[in-house]
């Protein structure tokens, strides 16, 4: 594994009104690994994804992926450099069938804003699409429109658009959040499986600290825009800290 | 510095007339979200209105300066008849659906409206300008003016004064308020959404309706008086911010000046004045001037 | 489905309504040989039925179409046009709404010539339409009489075999109203203009202006305003005038225009400090009534309404009319009339051998011809016979009348054809600019 | 549509284009049986098509143009200037310039507009429309104002047109043109551009975070959408034989989007046949009720809104295909 860092971010601020959302973070992350980011609500856990894809601009501070700085180029730039991301609430093509969902996930990196000519649909490209689908377990539902999906297949989808773009650093929001107790695990197995075989660098916002034990190989604690706890999910977690500004 | 005084008066005067044919389409673009393209007709139908209550006044032979007070009523008979009728008829089926299928349903009550004014008043023209020359003149920096300009201006203020005690002061303007921020929340809370969608499109149509009823004297009253309208408050509403009081106020403000000094000083300007102004507006501010941008959260 | 499906399926989609079309229209007849007599004339009137210019030209037009269509199948009209219809043959009208812009004028004129087979069109209000209209005409070999639009291009830019036009272009307005202007206050110095922002109105201040500075050098222009078409509000632009203080004030405005900037001027002295004149403001006259100011300069574009002369013909008009729609007519309903019995007096000639002419027959009779209208002699001058010359006149209004219910026209001076129409071949603004060569004034 | 491209075979079978062949052969030569009106009716209707179909892409992604009458207009005027100023006939040339002064038009105002969405969008594009509107009217020198200009019968590859013909010529080389559009516009539906449009209306977020830039996808459909209308508006041009500012008038672009809803978003040929019914339905609200032709329009607008909200077309499509066995 190579030793230079994918991702550091240095005493990143941003303010809203009177709320601090980051007050001088400062993180690293490596290529390989899997992180879990915690921390009570508000704690800007929200706030550093989007920080860092682009959706938000810090106040001060610097963001580098690989080496460059990010910080002030627009969301679609740095996704383009290979930030993928989900969301909280998936951001889907809802009235779209989850095989188009996929193909335009796969069209639109290789200058999909800007082709108005080559068909989008290519033998090789629906074989990729279906391939992905299969892997997400989504293959029963290819022609559907993806808004008709139960809440744990949407977060699938959700991760498997921002996996067709083969991104080198994912991060996702909650990727468990609003999906049944007995679903959680079958759905991070799937996803942890298909990450580790890809060897995609993760980033994932959790509030099950089930989850977060479970798979998580590095715990990262937010508390009010800080990060306040960093390290192996045992040592964090067992850690009073950790515990305490979780609530138990 | 008498031009400059002459370009300040007509700016004030054509922002009073601004304000008073825009006014409505901002509160009912701000409560029901729904950009009302038939604002024009409805100003038409108050011109009408007008002027068919001011024929029957000076029929009568009663003092003169109390047509003045008839005007407001022809506003009211709109918004009481107009208003509900198109809210509850057309315009409650289309909430929820998509911006464009509203935009377009507004241009089509636009187009029906302008065919039934000719049928209900015909092609003739109207005339009701006798309340126009009963306030007597003023003469200011040499040019005389007519004491109905001024009243134009008393009515603009006292309907802008009136409207912002209304929504700040009132308990139904709370509620309004309240809808505006987050219908959902607000029909949670036991707002009646569909009573604050009705009593507010009524009170947008009546407002467009008091415009085209003050304007009533001063034109002669065709078949198509409105499609300018629209466009202009349009221009007005967006310069301001849509949804925004103060902003119509201030969007009337901008565009009636530098109408009038276009006019005074720059005539080749003057037709492109108010979509320069717009668009000079929306390059700097995109959502006009004092509204804010809404940021999806994520 | 392949790909072959959606092909199928566009070419289904552009095709369509077309095949569906095509197989609904019924196969096109041959083209009419030697005409026998008729049993009806079929005429097409197009004037704006809806839209501004609705009320006050197209249906004063239309209702002067459809009184004198009444009046001539009846028999009725007087001397020279006794004959039933024209020439014996009863006219039928179909009216058109001439609002939705030129190019539904030409689809409606080839749909009107084409399918619905009108003998002849008479119509066209804007002259936007006029100069569309006129080179299709020409193609379907249609006979066409443009009645009203302003433009002086159309004969002067090209010219036409099937197209007439029976009243006067702009210039005579424009020439008539600087003559009087001058003849009423020769020391007038300082003009200004308030004009709508299109082309006629562009055209009437350029030629009023030029027509000023030609017969009083020195004239100076104090400002120059093209409020837009329909603007309603003009306290702005009053405002200017009135801070300019201009010894002459032209305007061409029409209609609700015309009407908003007397009513909205009056009470602010608007024509009081100098001369306003209103190149149509004839129509003012029974809309106001005593409710128009005193010491207005207004004209008809050309001898109608207030200033058409006391005739025979001009009084029956005028009673029928009046009788029919409870106004008097304006001048849009003086140019319908000048077209219809422009026509009728055409075919009659053309016909006066006996047998029902042919178009070509009806064409030739038409070139040139004088005739007689409401108006008085109008003749076919300009154009190779094809356009009209028309006197101008215009008056001050004066004391209210209670009789007419108007106020009379007082110092009404009367410009012969000679006096304010270029002479034929020679180009309006040449003319102008030339210091009105030929020109020959009272 | 779509959804039968993405099963769908890539290559076109032989049977396929022989069959496009013989439609616009049938096409073309329809122009000369067809009575002549009508004739021009349905060029009408299919230039006018041209620019609805710039409309419709737009509002694959939720995007109202009430402003497409500027390029409608660019491209008409185009023409007249080429043939007044410059003295060009040739209808080829005409065509070019046309389409060239469109796209040119579209790259430099959808700088602008590509900003902006839903009724911010629509306004704007209906104030650069008026701005051209009165700027055609104001430099009536050069552009003859509102009495417009002439538009003199052009040469066809270097050969005169002859009046008598020349209905027939321009319906034609109107088919001609129009099958050239639809075969870019196909090929635009089908690419990445054309799904993408689709997916911005649905997800613009997504369509960022995939790291595709909307403001460019909307950009390129945008100019694409000018030049359409351009296209639409030379042919426009040469079928009247005079343009005039109202050309670029609102309601000229309120036309176009009022069509869109006859014909519905998701059809190539739709906005085409869309628009050729409603030059016809227009041409006869005209003879049987012409002091109330808006509100028949109005009324259909509505009927059309409440009944078939996507669209006539493509709502009757649907239901055949749900009672076919």
């Amino acid at each position: 594994m190579s030793a230079a860092p994918l991702l550091e971010i240095e005493n990143l601020t941003l303010r809203f009104g009177q709320v601090e959302a980051a007050a001088g973070e400062s993180l690293v992350l490596m290529p390989g690994e899997f992180v879990g980011i915690i921390g009570p609500n508000g704690a800007g856990k929200t706030t550093l994804l989007n920080l860092i894809t682009g959706y938000l601009r810090p106040e001060s501070g610097s963001i580098r992926f690989q080496g460059r700085p990010i910080v002030g180029l627009p969301p679609e730039v740095i996704t383009g450099l290979g930030i993928g991301r989900s969301f909280q609430v998936p951001q889907l093509f809802a009235s779209l069938p989850v095989l188009e969902n996929v193909l335009i996930a796969l069209a639109t990196p290789c200058g999909g804003d800007r082709d108005a000519w080559t068909p989008m649909v290519t033998p090789a490209r629906e074989r990729t699409a279906r391939a992905l689908l299969g892997q997400f377990g989504l293959q029963e539902w290819t022609e559907r429109p993806a808004a008709e999906l139960p809440e744990g297949g949407r977060k699938l989808l959700d991760v498997a658009l921002a996996a067709a773009l083969r991104p080198k650093l994912l991060l996702l929001d909650e990727p468990t959040s609003g999906v049944s107790a007995e679903d959680k695990y079958p759905l991070m197995d799937t996803l942890v499986a298909v990450l580790e075989r890809e060897g995609v660098t993760t980033a994932f916002v959790e509030h099950d600290m089930d989850v977060v034990r479970r798979y998580a190989r590095r715990v990262v604690v937010l508390s009010e825009g800080r990060i306040i706890a960093d390290g192996p999910p045992a040592r964090v977690l067992d850690d009073g800290r950790g515990r305490g500004f979780l609530g138990g | 510095m008498s031009t400059l005084t002459i370009i300040g008066v007509d700016g004030v005067v054509f922002a009073a007339w601004l304000f008073l044919i825009s006014v409505g389409l901002t509160l009912i673009y701000g409560v029901l979200r729904i950009l009302n393209i038939a604002h024009g007709s409805l100003y038409a139908l108050g011109a009408y209105t007008g002027a068919t209550l001011l024929l029957a006044y000076f029929r009568h032979d009663l003092w003169p300066l109390g047509s003045l007070a008839v005007l407001p009523l022809a506003a009211l008979l709109v918004g009481v008849t107009a208003g509900p009728l198109i809210e509850r008829g057309l315009l409650q089926r289309m909430y929820g659906r998509d911006e464009i299928l509203q935009l377009l349903t507004t241009y089509a009550l636009f187009l029906i409206l302008e065919d039934v004014m000719k049928l209900v008043w015909g092609t003739s023209p109207y005339y009701a300008y006798r309340p126009y020359g009963l306030l007597g003149q003023v003469s200011l920096g040499g040019v005389v003016y007519p004491g109905y300009s001024f009243l134009l201006v008393g009515i603009a203020a006292l309907t802008g004064a009136a409207l912002w005690a209304f929504v700040n002061r009132s308990r139904f303007g709370r509620l309004v308020v309240a809808v505006i921020h987050d219908p959902e929340i607000s029909v949670a809370m036991g707002v009646n959404l569909p009573r604050v969608y009705v009593v507010t499109f009524s009170l947008g149509a009546a407002l467009a309706a008091l415009g085209g009823a003050y304007t009533a004297p001063m034109i002669a009253i065709v078949p198509g008086i409105g499609v300018e309208v629209i466009v202009v408050a349009f221009a007005v509403v967006v310069v301001g911010g849509l949804g925004s009081l103060e902003g119509a106020a201030l969007g009337a403000l901008i565009v009636g000046v530098v109408r009038s000094a276009a006019v005074h000083l720059l005539p080749t300007l003057e037709l492109f004045t108010i979509y320069l102004v717009m668009a000079g507006v929306l390059l700097l501010r995109p959502y006009g001037l004092l509204a804010g941008e809404r940021v999806r959260r994520l | 489905m392949d790909r072959r499906g959606w092909l199928v399926r566009i070419l289904a989609g552009a095709g369509a309504a077309v095949l569906a079309v095509a197989l609904a229209v019924p196969v096109r007849q041959g083209v009419q040989a030697a005409p026998a007599k008729p049993g009806e004339v079929k005429v097409s009137f197009v004037t704006f039925l809806s839209g501004p210019a609705a009320a006050p030209f197209g249906v004063p037009a239309r209702n002067a179409a459809e009184v004198l269509v009444e009046q001539l199948n009846a028999g009725k009209a007087p001397a020279p046009y006794g004959a039933v219809g024209i020439g014996g043959v009863p006219i039928r009208a179909v009216y058109t709404d001439e609002a939705g812009g030129a190019d539904k004028q030409v689809a409606e004129l080839r749909r009107l010539v084409l399918d619905e087979k009108v003998d002849l069109v008479i119509g066209y209000i804007s002259s936007a339409d006029c100069l569309a209209v006129a080179p299709v005409a020409e193609e379907l070999k249609a006979l066409t009489v443009l009645f009203d639009c302003g433009t002086n291009q159309i004969f002067e830019d090209a010219s036409h075999r099937y197209v007439f036009r029976t009243a006067g272009h702009q210039i005579l307005d424009s020439v008539g109203a600087a003559r009087y202007v001058l003849r009423a206050d020769p020391r007038a110095a300082t003009i200004a203009g308030i004009n709508q922002n299109y082309a006629w109105g562009q055209d009437s201040w350029a030629s009023f202006r030029d027509s000023m500075r030609r017969l009083k050098p020195g004239v100076r222009v104090v400002a120059e305003l093209f409020p837009k078409l329909y603007a309603g509000d003009y306290s702005a632009e009053i405002s200017t005038l009135l801070a300019a203080r201009p010894d002459v004030i032209h305007s061409s405005f029409w209609g609700g225009d015309l009407e908003g900037l007397v009513i909205q001027g009056t009470p602010r002295g608007l024509g009081k400090q100098g001369t306003l004149v209103l190149t149509t403001g004839d129509t003012l006259l029974p809309r106001l009534g005593r409710d128009l100011p005193e010491g207005l300069v207004v004209g008809a574009r050309g001898p109608h309404g207030a200033l058409a002369p006391d005739i025979p013909l001009n009084r029956w008009f005028k009673s029928v009319y009046t009788d029919r729609y409870g106004i008097r007519p304006v001048y849009p309903a003086y140019h319908m009339a000048q077209a219809l019995l422009g026509v009728k007096a055409a075919y009659e000639r053309a016909a006066s051998g006996g047998e029902w002419p042919t178009k070509d027959q009806v064409i030739a009779a038409f070139e040139h011809l004088t005739f007689e209208t409401p108006s008085g002699p109008i003749q076919m001058a300009l154009g190779n016979g094809h356009q009209a010359v028309e006197p101008s006149a215009y008056g001050v209004t004066g004391p209210f009348d209670p009789k007419t219910r108007e106020r009379r026209l007082v110092r009404v001076v009367r410009f012969s054809t000679a006096c304010v129409n270029p002479p034929e071949g020679m180009k309006s603004a040449e003319w102008i600019s030339q210091g009105f060569p030929k020109a020959r004034c009272p | 549509m779509i959804r039968l491209l993405v099963e769908g075979d890539a290559r076109p079978a032989t049977a396929g284009w022989a069959l496009v062949a013989a439609g616009i052969g049938a096409a073309l030569a329809l122009g000369w049986v067809l009575p002549r009106w009508l004739t021009f009716v349905v060029t009408q209707g299919l230039a006018k098509g041209l620019a609805v179909m710039g409309v419709v892409l737009l509002m694959r992604a939720g995007l109202v143009s009430f402003g497409q009458g500027l390029y409608y207009a660019g491209g008409a005027y185009a023409v007249g200037f080429a043939a007044r100023l410059v003295g060009l006939r040739e209808a080829t040339g005409h065509a070019a310039l046309g389409v060239a002064a469109g796209v040119l038009l579209g790259a430099l105002v959808g700088v602008v507009v590509a900003r902006y969405r839903s009724i911010f969008f629509a306004m704007l594009t209906l104030a650069f429309s008026m701005v051209l509107y009165g700027v055609l009217i104001k430099a009536y020198t050069v552009t003859g104002g509102s009495d417009g200009m002439p538009i003199p019968l052009p040469t066809l590859l270097g050969l005169p047109v002859p009046a008598d013909r020349a209905g027939a010529i321009v319906y034609d080389v109107t088919i001609g043109c129009v099958a050239l559009a639809v075969y870019v516009i196909a090929r635009y539906l089908a690419s990445p551009l054309g799904f993408l449009m689709r997916a911005i209306r649905d997800n613009e977020v997504r369509v960022q975070y995939l790291g595709g830039s909307v403001r460019r996808a909307i950009y390129r459909t945008y100019v694409l959408a000018a030049g359409l209308a351009a296209l639409g508006g030379v042919l426009g041009a040469f079928n009247v034989g005079h343009i005039d500012p109202d050309l670029a008038y609102w309601t000229t672009s309120g036309e176009f989007v009022f069509v869109t809803l006859i014909g519905g978003l998701e059809g190539v040929g739709a906005p085409l046949g869309g628009a050729v019914a409603y030059e016809l339905v227009k041409s006869y609200a005209f003879k049987y009720a012409p002091y109330a032709w808006e509100m028949v329009v109005g009324i259909a607008m509505l009927v059309i809104i409440f009944l078939f909200p996507e669209g006539v077309w493509v709502s009757l499509a649907r239901r055949r295909r749900r009672t076919s066995p």
